[in-house]
Parts: C-alpha cells; sequence; structure tokens
C-alpha cells in the first residue's frame, strides 16, 4: 500500500516532467493518497472520507483460558484503493463515550483478538480503518463479554486419538495378564545384551551405561531408566561392575533407586555401590569429557546408550569404539541416529528405544502394551491411506473436497 | 587489557590441553577434564539455585531480597511457594536411610507429572501433524515417494508380526528410507561439526595469537 | 505407603497434566502453569543431590588413596570456587563477576573444543564405517556423499544437479523416513508415559511390588 | 601386509591431522569459492526485508549457547545488519541461560558499528527463563514477560517500544538457536498466536525443520554456517559464514576422498580373500 506512494514520490524527484504528467494523471485517480505529495492544498471536503469496515461482529473467543473476545470484519472496500494502512480497535465499557484504542491490526487482516478482559463485564468495540492520519467512520458493535471453555474443541481430534490409545494399550495389558502368549519380532541390539553381560565378566571389565543427556521431560529418558532396571538385574546376578555416569541430578536419584532394588533383589544388597551410579555435571560437554576419561581410563567391555541424545552422541561412541568396547546404542533421537548406527555394533531405532524394555523383561503385561501401540500403528496407517485416497480424489477433481485430511489438524 | 589477555592465554591453553586427547590421555587432558567437570557442575548448582530456588521459594516464603529489599509477594500466596519448597527438600531425605522412602514422593510427582505431559500432547505434535502433513494426493512422484516411504517405515516398526511377505516387502522398503534417511543426516551434519573446529581455530589463530584478521 | 503413596502421587500429577491439554479454563490452565514451576522448582533443588554425589565420589577417591586422586582435588577446586564465587563473591552470577568469568573463559572454551573434536570423529567414523558391504550400507553411504557435496560450494561448482539432488533427498526420502520415525516414537513415547501414569511400569521407583 | 590392509588399519590419528591441516591452510590462503542461495534462506531474507522500516519491531531471540556459536553467530550479525540497514528496529531477547552474554555482545557489537540507538533503534531485553512460558507469555504482554529491559528501563519509558504490546506488533520472530528452542517457537508462537517465525539453526539440525517449512510453519530457515554464508550474499556483507566455506569445502572432499579410498581397499581385500579362498580349494 505504501509502495505506492513510495513509488510516486520517486518518480516526482526524479523525473520533473514526466513526473508531474504522471501525478497529474494519478491525482485524478487516487486523490487521497496523492494529496500529501503534492504541492498544491487540496479542498476540504474534496476527499471522500474513507470507508468504515463492514459486518462486525465480536464474540466470546472459543475454547480459550477466557478474558478475551474476538473481533472480525469485511474489509474497507477502501482496502483496494491502497487508502487503507491499518484498522485500530476501540473498547469501552460504555456504548457512547469512553473509548480507548487497545489494538491494531495492518490491512488485510480481518480478525482481532482483544485479551485481558475480565469475564463476565461486558464492553462494547469500535473498529476503523486508518491511512495512518486519518481515520474512517467507525463501526461498531457491543455489548459483548468473554468466558472461559472447559474443553478445547479444536483440540477434539487429539483427545479421541488418546482415548483411543489409551484403551488400546490398557485392552492388550489385560489381555496378556491373562496369559496369552505374545509373538515379538527380534530384536539384534537387544538380544545382544545377554552375550555383552557375560562377555563383560569374563574379561572382568566393567559395563558402562549412559542414559542419555536429557532429563525425566524426555520420555526416552524414562525408557531408559525402564532398560537400566533389566541391565541391572542381569549385571547382579554376574556380579559385574556397572557403571553409570548421570548428567541430570533427578535421573541419577532415580537410577540409585533402580539399581540398588535390583542389586537387592538377587540378593546382593552389599555389592551396590553407589559411587558407580553418580551425578558428573549437568553440562553437556563438560560431561563429554568425563565421560570420555572414564572409557579411556575404565575400558569397559561394553556400552550402552539409551535414551536422549544430543551432537555429543558421536564423540561419546567413537571414543568407545576406540577402546574396543562393544557399544549398543538406542535413541529416539533422529538426528543422533546416523551415528550411532555408524559407530555402534547395534543401534535401536526410535520406536524400538521403547519396546526394550518390555522386550528384555519378557514381562507379559508390557508386552501387551506392545501389542496395543501396533494396533495403533496399524489405525494410523490406514487412516493416512484413507486420507491420501480422499486428498487424490479431491485433486482428479472426482470429488469436491478433502474431507479426511481436516480431520488431523489440531489447533492451539 | 593484559587482564583479557591471561583470560585468553588460559582459553587457549585449556583448548590445546582438551586437542591434545586426540593424541592420547595425558595428564593435561586429565587435568582440563577434571577442572571442566567441576566448574560446570557448580556452574550449574549457582544457576538454578539463583533462578528458581531464590525466585520462586526464597523470596515468597521469607519475602527476602538480597539487596534487603522486601519485595511484593506478586499475587503468589506464600504457601503456595512453600509446597514445592517442601517437595524439593524431601528430595534430601535420602540422605538418612530411615527416611529415605519418603524421597520418592516427589519423584512421583516429578516422574508422573512429566509422563501425563508425553500424552495427549504428543498425539498433536508427533502423530496428528505427521499424518495431516503426509495426507498427500498421489499426484506427483514425490508424493507417492513420501506415502510409500512413511508406510513402509511404520510397518518396519510393527513389533508383533513377522516381517514376510508384503509386510517383508514394505518393511524392507522402510528400510531402504530409513537408510537414506540417516545417510542424509550424516552427510548434512558434518558442516556443522567443521563450523565448530573452524569457530576453535579461528579464536587460536585470531584472539589469542593475532595471526590472521 | 511407602510405595502406594508415590504412585499414587504419580498418577494424580500424570492425569492431570494429560487432562488439562484439552482444558483452556484458566483455572486449570494457571494450575498447569504453576505446577510446571513446581517441577522446575524439585528439579533446582535436586542440583544439591548431585553436587553432593559428586563429592562424595571424589572424597572417597581422596580417602581410598586411589591413583589419580591428584585430579580428585581439581574436581573439588573447581566445584569450589564456582560455588564460593557464586553464592559469596560480589555481584554473584551477574555478567562480568568473577563467576561469569570463570565460566566464560575456562568452562566455555573446554566445552566448545570438546564440541569441535566432532570434527576429527566425523571422518574417523566415516572412514571406518562407510562400506558398501550390504545394499542398505551402500545406500547410506551414498546418500551421505552426495548430501556433504551439495551442501559446500564445491559441490555447485562440479554438478548443478548435485545441490538439487540434496535438496531431493533431504525432502523426499528423508523426510518420508524422518515422519515414520516420529509417528513411532510418538506412539513409544505415549505407551511408555502411559504405563508409568497408571503404575504398570514401575522401575523408576525400583520395580516391583 | 598389503597396501589395502595397511589402508585399512591406518592409525586414525593420520585422520586427524589431515583434518587438522584442512581446517587451518584457508585461513592463511583464502579459496574464495561462490556461494549459491537457497529456498529457505531467501524466505527468511525477503520475510526480513517486507518488514517496513521505523514500524513494529523484528523480535530476535538469541537462544544459542556457546557451543554452538561458530554456526549460528554470524547468522545473528547477518540478520541484524540487514534490519539495521533497512531502519528496521530490533526487539533481542535470550532464552538459554547462558545466552545473555553471547545476545548482548552480538545487538550492541553490531549496534555500534551502524550506529543504531538504543531504545531507538533496538531494546535488549536480557533473558527470560524457562522455555514455553515467556514465548507464551510473550502472545498475551511483552510487558509480562519483560516489565523492563535488560538494564532496568521499564518497557513504558522506551520510545521503540510505544505500541508494542505483543505478537499483534511483531511482524516477524526469529530464533537462532542449537536445541529446542527453535521447534518451541513454532509450538508456543506460530502454533496458539499465527506469530511468524523464522529460525536459525545448526546444520545438523536443519533437517528436522523442513517438515515446519515444508508445513508453513516457519518463513525461513538458515542450517549452519552455510545458512549463514548465503545470507551474507544476500545482504552483500561477507563476514565469518563466507569465511568458513572454504575450510569446509576442503574437509567434505577430503571426507569424501576417505570414504572412497576405505571402499576401495575394503574391495581389495575381499577379492584377495576370494581369490585366496579359491585357491585354497
Amino acid at each position: 500500500m505504501s509502495e505506492s506512494r513510495r513509488l510516486l514520490s520517486v518518480l516526482f524527484t526524479r523525473t520533473g516532467l514526466v513526473a508531474a504528467i504522471v501525478l497529474a494523471l494519478a491525482l485524478s485517480l487516487c486523490p487521497c493518497a496523492v494529496a500529501q505529495e503534492a504541492e498544491e492544498p487540496v479542498v476540504e471536503g474534496a476527499v471522500a472520507p474513507i470507508a468504515p469496515p463492514t459486518d462486525l461482529e465480536a464474540g466470546d473467543t472459543p475454547s480459550d483460558r477466557g478474558s478475551s473476545v474476538t473481533l472480525t470484519w469485511t474489509p474497507s472496500p477502501d482496502e483496494e484503493t491502497d487508502r487503507v494502512l491499518v484498522y485500530r480497535v476501540y473498547r469501552s465499557s460504555d456504548p457512547e463515550t469512553g473509548f480507548e484504542q487497545v489494538g491494531r491490526v495492518a490491512a488485510g487482516m480481518t480478525t482481532y483478538r482483544d485479551g485481558g478482559l475480565i469475564d463476565g463485564e461486558q464492553v462494547f468495540y469500535r473498529i476503523v480503518a486508518s491511512d495512518g492520519e486519518t481515520e474512517s467512520p467507525y463501526a461498531a458493535v457491543g455489548p459483548v463479554a468473554s468466558s472461559p471453555q472447559w474443553f478445547n474443541s479444536r483440540r477434539a481430534n487429539a483427545m479421541v486419538g488418546t482415548i483411543v490409545f489409551v484403551i488400546a494399550i490398557v485392552y492388550f495389558v489385560n489381555a496378556a495378564k491373562g496369559g496369552k502368549e505374545l509373538f515379538i519380532r527380534r530384536l539384534a541390539g537387544l538380544d545382544e545384551i545377554d552375550n555383552a553381560v557375560g562377555r563383560a565378566t569374563e574379561m572382568g571389565k566393567p559395563i558402562l551405561f549412559i542414559s542419555g543427556l536429557s532429563g525425566i521431560s524426555d520420555v526416552a529418558t524414562i525408557a531408559a531408566i525402564n532398560i537400566l532396571g533389566e541391565v541391572a538385574k542381569k549385571t547382579a546376578e554376574y556380579n559385574t561392575r556397572l557403571i553409570v555416569p548421570n548428567a541430570d541430578p533427578i535421573v541419577m536419584a532415580v537410577e540409585q533407586e533402580v539399581v540398588k532394588e535390583a542389586y537387592a533383589k538377587v540378593g546382593r544388597p552389599d555389592s551396590y555401590n553407589e559411587d558407580d551410579v553418580f551425578y558428573l555435571t549437568r553440562s553437556q560437554f563438560a560431561y563429554v569429557a568425563g565421560v570420555n576419561g572414564i572409557m579411556v581410563r575404565q575400558r569397559p567391555a561394553t556400552i550402552l546408550y539409551m535414551g536422549m541424545f544430543y551432537a555429543e552422541s558421536l564423540v561419546l561412541a567413537e571414543t568407545g569404539a576406540s577402546v574396543g568396547s562393544i557399544q549398543i546404542a538406542g535413541t529416539d533421537a533422529v538426528t543422533q541416529l546416523p551415528f550411532f548406527i555408524t559407530s555402534c555394533d547395534y543401534t535401536l531405532i526410535g520406536e524400538e528405544l521403547y519396546a526394550a524394555s518390555a522386550y528384555l523383561s519378557r514381562e507379559p503385561v508390557l508386552l501387551g502394551g506392545l501389542k496395543g501401540q501396533d494396533i495403533f500403528k496399524f489405525i494410523v496407517g490406514t487412516l493416512v491411506l484413507i486420507a491420501v485416497v480422499s486428498a487424490t480424489l479431491a485433486a482428479l477433481g472426482v470429488t469436491a473436497n478433502d474431507p479426511i485430511t481436516p480431520l488431523f489438524v489440531t489447533g492451539g | 587489557m593484559s587482564h583479557h589477555i591471561i583470560w585468553t592465554t588460559i582459553g587457549a591453553i585449556l583448548t590445546l590441553s582438551i586437542y591434545s586427547f586426540l593424541y592420547k590421555d595425558n595428564p593435561f587432558y586429565k587435568f582440563a577434564e577434571h577442572l571442566v567437570v567441576g566448574i560446570s557442575a557448580g556452574y550449574y548448582l549457582v544457576i538454578y539455585t539463583f533462578n528458581f530456588i531464590v525466585p520462586n521459594v526464597a523470596r515468597p516464603v521469607f519475602a527476602l531480597e538480597l539487596s534487603g529489599e522486601a519485595i511484593p509477594l506478586a499475587g503468589l500466596e506464600w504457601w503456595m511457594a512453600l509446597i514445592p519448597g517442601l517437595l524439593g527438600l524431601l528430595l534430601y531425605a535420602r540422605f538418612f536411610p530411615k527416611f529415605a522412602w519418603v524421597g520418592r514422593w516427589p519423584l512421583g510427582i516429578y516422574v508422573g507429572g512429566y509422563a501425563g505431559l508425553g500424552l495427549s500432547p504428543v498425539m498433536q505434535a508427533r502423530i496428528l501433524s505427521q499424518m495431516q502433513a503426509n495426507s498427500l494426493p498421489l499426484t506427483s512422484v514425490t508424493n507417492v515417494l513420501l506415502v510409500v516411504g512413511l508406510l513402509g517405515t511404520l510397518i518396519y516398526f510393527f513389533f508383533s508380526m513377522r516381517h514376510k511377505g508384503v509386510l517383508g516387502v514394505f518393511a524392507r522398503i522402510g528400510i531402504v528410507f530409513l537408510m537414506v534417511g540417516f545417510g542424509a543426516s550424516f552427510g548434512y551434519t558434518v558442516m556443522s561439526r567443521i563450523s565448530l573446529l573452524i569457530g576453535r581455530v579461528d579464536f587460536l589463530l585470531s584472539d589469542w595469537l593475532h595471526l590472521v584478521g | 505407603m511407602r510405595r502406594q503413596l508415590p504412585l499414587t502421587l504419580c498418577f494424580i500429577a500424570g492425569v492431570f497434566m494429560a487432562v488439562q491439554y484439552f482444558i483452556p479454563h484458566w483455572r486449570v490452565q494457571d494450575t498447569y502453569d504453576r505446577f510446571l514451576i513446581w517441577l522446575q522448582i524439585i528439579f533446582a533443588f535436586a542440583f544439591l543431590l548431585g553436587t553432593v554425589s559428586l563429592v562424595k565420589v571424589h572424597f572417597h577417591k581422596i580417602r581410598n588413596r586411589a591413583a589419580d586422586r591428584g585430579y580428585s582435588w581439581v574436581v573439588l577446586a573447581g566445584l569450589a570456587s564456582m560455588i564460593g564465587l557464586g553464592f559469596f563473591a560480589p555481584g554473584h552470577n551477574d555478567p562480568g563477576s568473577p563467576f561469569d568469568m570463570m565460566f566464560q573463559n575456562v568452562q566455555v572454551p573446554i566445552e566448545a573444543t570438546m564440541f569441535s573434536l566432532l570434527a576429527f570423529y566425523i571422518a574417523s567414523a566415516a572412514f571406518r564405517a562407510f562400506r558398501a558391504r550390504t545394499l542398505e550400507a551402500t545406500l547410506l553411504l551414498i546418500a551421505a556423499c552426495i548430501v556433504m557435496l551439495g551442501r559446500v560450494p564445491v559441490g555447485d561448482l562440479i554438478s548443478e544437479r548435485i545441490p538439487e539432488a540434496t535438496r531431493w533427498i533431504l525432502t523426499v526420502p528423508n523426510l518420508a523416513a524422518k515422519r515414520g520415525i516420529m509417528i513411532g516414537v510418538g506412539l513409544g513415547m505415549m505407551a511408555t508415559a502411559l504405563k508409568i501414569v497408571l503404575g504398570i511400569e514401575r522401575a523408576w521407583m525400583g520395580g516391583g511390588d | 601386509m598389503s597396501w589395502y590392509d595397511k589402508l585399512l588399519q591406518v592409525d586414525r590419528r593420520w585422520i586427524f591431522l589431515a583434518i587438522g591441516v584442512a581446517v587451518v591452510v584457508p585461513f592463511f590462503a583464502p579459496l574464495g569459492l561462490p556461494v549459491v542461495v537457497t529456498d529457505p534462506v531467501q524466505g527468511l531474507y525477503d520475510a526480513v526485508e517486507s518488514i517496513p522500516p521505523n514500524d513494529k519491531p523484528l523480535l530476535l531471540s538469541i537462544d544459542y549457547a556457546p557451543a554452538t556459536l561458530p554456526e549460528l553467530e554470524p547468522m545473528a550479525f547477518a540478520i541484524l545488519r540487514h534490519a539495521f540497514r533497512n531502519d528496521v528496529n530490533v526487539i533481542v531477547m535470550t532464552l538459554h541461560p547462558a545466552g545473555y552474554g553471547l545476545a548482548e555482545r552480538a545487538i550492541r557489537g553490531i549496534a555500534e558499528e551502524m550506529d543504531q540507538v538504543e531504545g531507538e533503534d533496538y531494546v535488549f531485553m536480557g533473558f527470560s527463563p524457562g522455555v514455553s512460558a515467556p514465548i507464551l507469555g510473550l502472545g498475551v504482554a511483552i510487558r509480562n514477560v519483560f516489565p523492563e529491559d535488560a538494564y532496568g528501563t521499564p518497557l513504558d519509558e522506551i520510545p521503540m517500544m510505544e505500541g508494542v504490546r505483543n505478537y499483534d506488533d511483531i511482524p516477524l520472530a526469529i530464533t537462532l538457536a542449537g536445541w529446542s528452542a527453535a521447534e518451541a517457537w513454532i509450538y508456543y508462537a506460530r502454533e496458539p498466536y499465527g506469530q511468524r517465525v523464522g529460525a536459525g539453526v545448526t546444520a545438523v539440525m536443519a533437517t528436522d525443520y523442513y517438515p515446519y517449512l515444508n508445513a508453513g510453519q516457519l518463513q525461513g530457515l538458515l542450517g549452519g554456517m552455510r545458512g549463514a554464508a548465503e545470507y551474507e550474499v544476500l545482504i552483500e556483507r561477507e563476514g565469518k559464514g563466507v569465511l568458513g566455506m572454504d575450510s569446509q569445502s576442503v574437509i567434505h572432499l577430503l571426507i569424501i576422498i576417505l570414504i572412497v579410498l576405505g571402499n576401495v581397499a575394503y574391495f581389495a581385500q575381499r577379492r584377495a580373500k576370494r581369490r585366496a579362498a579359491l585357491e585354497d580349494a
């Protein structure tokens, strides 16, 4: 919008005479915008006022925490003549007076969300179109009041999905309790853990377990803790040293419990050494410096990397490889998977990490959960296929629109 | 100015100490390693205490401001600040074996809270959004590949069925896509890593030795 | 009481966090905001646990006259100096304080250098592991080489096709694989989280009954 | 021992040495290879370019930590230079606890270089703890998250902040982060508020952000040092990004040569083994 004006002024200053002609022409077409550029004073009243926006509507913002109202309108017809720069929004608790500007939006927008209201208190709005200096007559609406909602309808699809998921998992967990035998495909990295513990015992060397660099807030860390529980049971049985350096103090606290209980369960509570499940530092590469030191000095027979990893993955895994350890990794960090795949002997990819504790423990209840996951995955795959068919039909013009894809869109 | 030179020199010596690890483990590396573990552990203890415990617990509960001015409670009732403070203190129960089990209370809340966040928000952020993004009309080769690749990868992750027959074919396609993706990620990353090395060399050559620009 | 209460707390916290996602009402959302801060506060308190653990490990090394105990003194000295400067020195952790100078000039360069070791390791890993042994391995290494070339100016010099191929690999096969992984990971996360909330998986509190 | 066995068992420290040499040499003898601009970078450039001068401010969240400085700082410099050259006002903040000093050094350095006035052309807000909370909070009211700037001046006393209340008054927010903060901006600013967001991330993270770019959730994306180099080319002001591209090219080639050598040796060894096996039989 301002573009046209800038252009005009450039023409005016640079090309004298030609510009005057162009201006004269433009003047007749767009009197207001040029009024400021032209030297001649324009007679008041010769300029038509900017047309206001129309169809102004106001209502409580749906699916929100409260204290906000959403306004919508049809743009001022003068947007087409580039006379409108902004819409200004005014609010008052009185329909007649006391209006104060509460916001403005650029031309082209047709909604405004006004926040900071008190729920249930009625307010009135006026909105004007403006070229930056003069304002159009206002469009008014009101009274309107904001209110909070107890359900976010824009997330209904996520809710349905979550409920179906929970039902699928709980159903199969219960079915597994009934003793139904469940097949689980082989996960090479996990089969190797038994051998790895045995190998470490034979060599008289420790096992190093690294549960990622993140905290409990990453579910991957919880998965890693579950795996540690299973690994600790095995090392306790074999009486192999298990070293667990931590980057997160809460994870350390939890893992001390996990390892301690595992040793207690196999009747070797005295073999548990709290100094082996310890905190190093929260700092990413200071932690890596420390763990590298442990690797080159303790030369662990096996190193397990489970959980959430960041850039440090390859520094750790290459150092581990250089000291000749068998390395098994598992992470859902997509960016780090290539490095573990390159440097480790076995790598659990993404969802396999979450399947690991069920796989290792062979507890029917946990295996049942895996079956539930598969069923849901099947549902996801089928829905994607249906959506693809629907989108294709719509794209080919067979159907008017694609009714399926929008079902996956979730709002804030 | 000399102040600055001393700090830069310390940084440079520590930098070289770490690089010496590439040759082999040695006392310089060991020193730098142990130093950074100690310093960074202290750093985070201080930072978290000042950023979370002081403003959210200590100040509201004791109305304590380090400069001596009492601060307003900003709508936060003091006992609302006391609860997380007490939960935090309960963590220390593990120092007293008799009461160690009490330390599980805050852990339960902590683990449960984050696990809950791993439920419904994940459905939206990781599953629905990706389904939406992949609901593509099969009108181009790209789209066909995206759909086939996604389904193949999904099938690769099936745990409770043998990867045989049609399933096996799709799982295999899934692996192919995974491997190309991993290769791409690897190749893409090299750049970042070299950038970091360039950054360190720049520090040594420009900031410390003033050899270049 | 010893096991049931933490499990109950875990359940309540988990259900609340899962359900609040669907309830925009300010009463719930304000509680959610506050609860998030609670979790962060608990986390902040845990740092003392961690620090005690670190001190204990090195104290034991010194007491047991372990071979490398000299370095344990280095750890303790570093830790003590930061705690001393942070809590007691003027300026505490403000920019420009002694605490901040230690951070900027000791911790930062060491960490940055550790990070930059990746440039070396990425080369040695590629040399060692990128062998065209199987179809999958071959695809991986070809994709890696194309993208490596396509990301640097020299790739543009060799052929215009290389940056194009790079973009294609990144936005088609790579994207499809990532989406598949993301959905799978999402399901794994949800299942794991659900099992924790429902108390089916109890490893976090030492497992069992 | 034949050549291929030697090659396959080469001490990796020789590789380390080669990498070291390849990084250092271009510092003294730049090659000056050309840089081609890609769409995601052009997208971010266009988004900044479209902000009208001396109007609503650009929000630049410098969320990187020291570890990712070499990749992300050149981006901060280039974007700030671009904004200031166009007389676009800038709000700078950081979400990383270790980012305060880095953010301050970037904004102060470039502001000084380009004669920009604090409070009129730019504001430095400092650090806000938490990640989702401040991002969400800015959508409600900037003054809730930052009642005052980093140096204690109330926002109401800062001329540039007049009429700037929340995302409605910020045409574009750019995050420069080597961690999940960039994602957080999409989740908590773009999704709930429809805020236009651009991101600069490390090269390694960039692939993860392609889906957001394709889904239109990001206006543009700078990936790593090359992203910075491309941006530097667009604003016609070369910096550390362009300088780093030479070392990058050399090392990328070196790694590819290593992979090729490794495979040649591997196949030679395999063939020799097969032949030996045949002869034995």
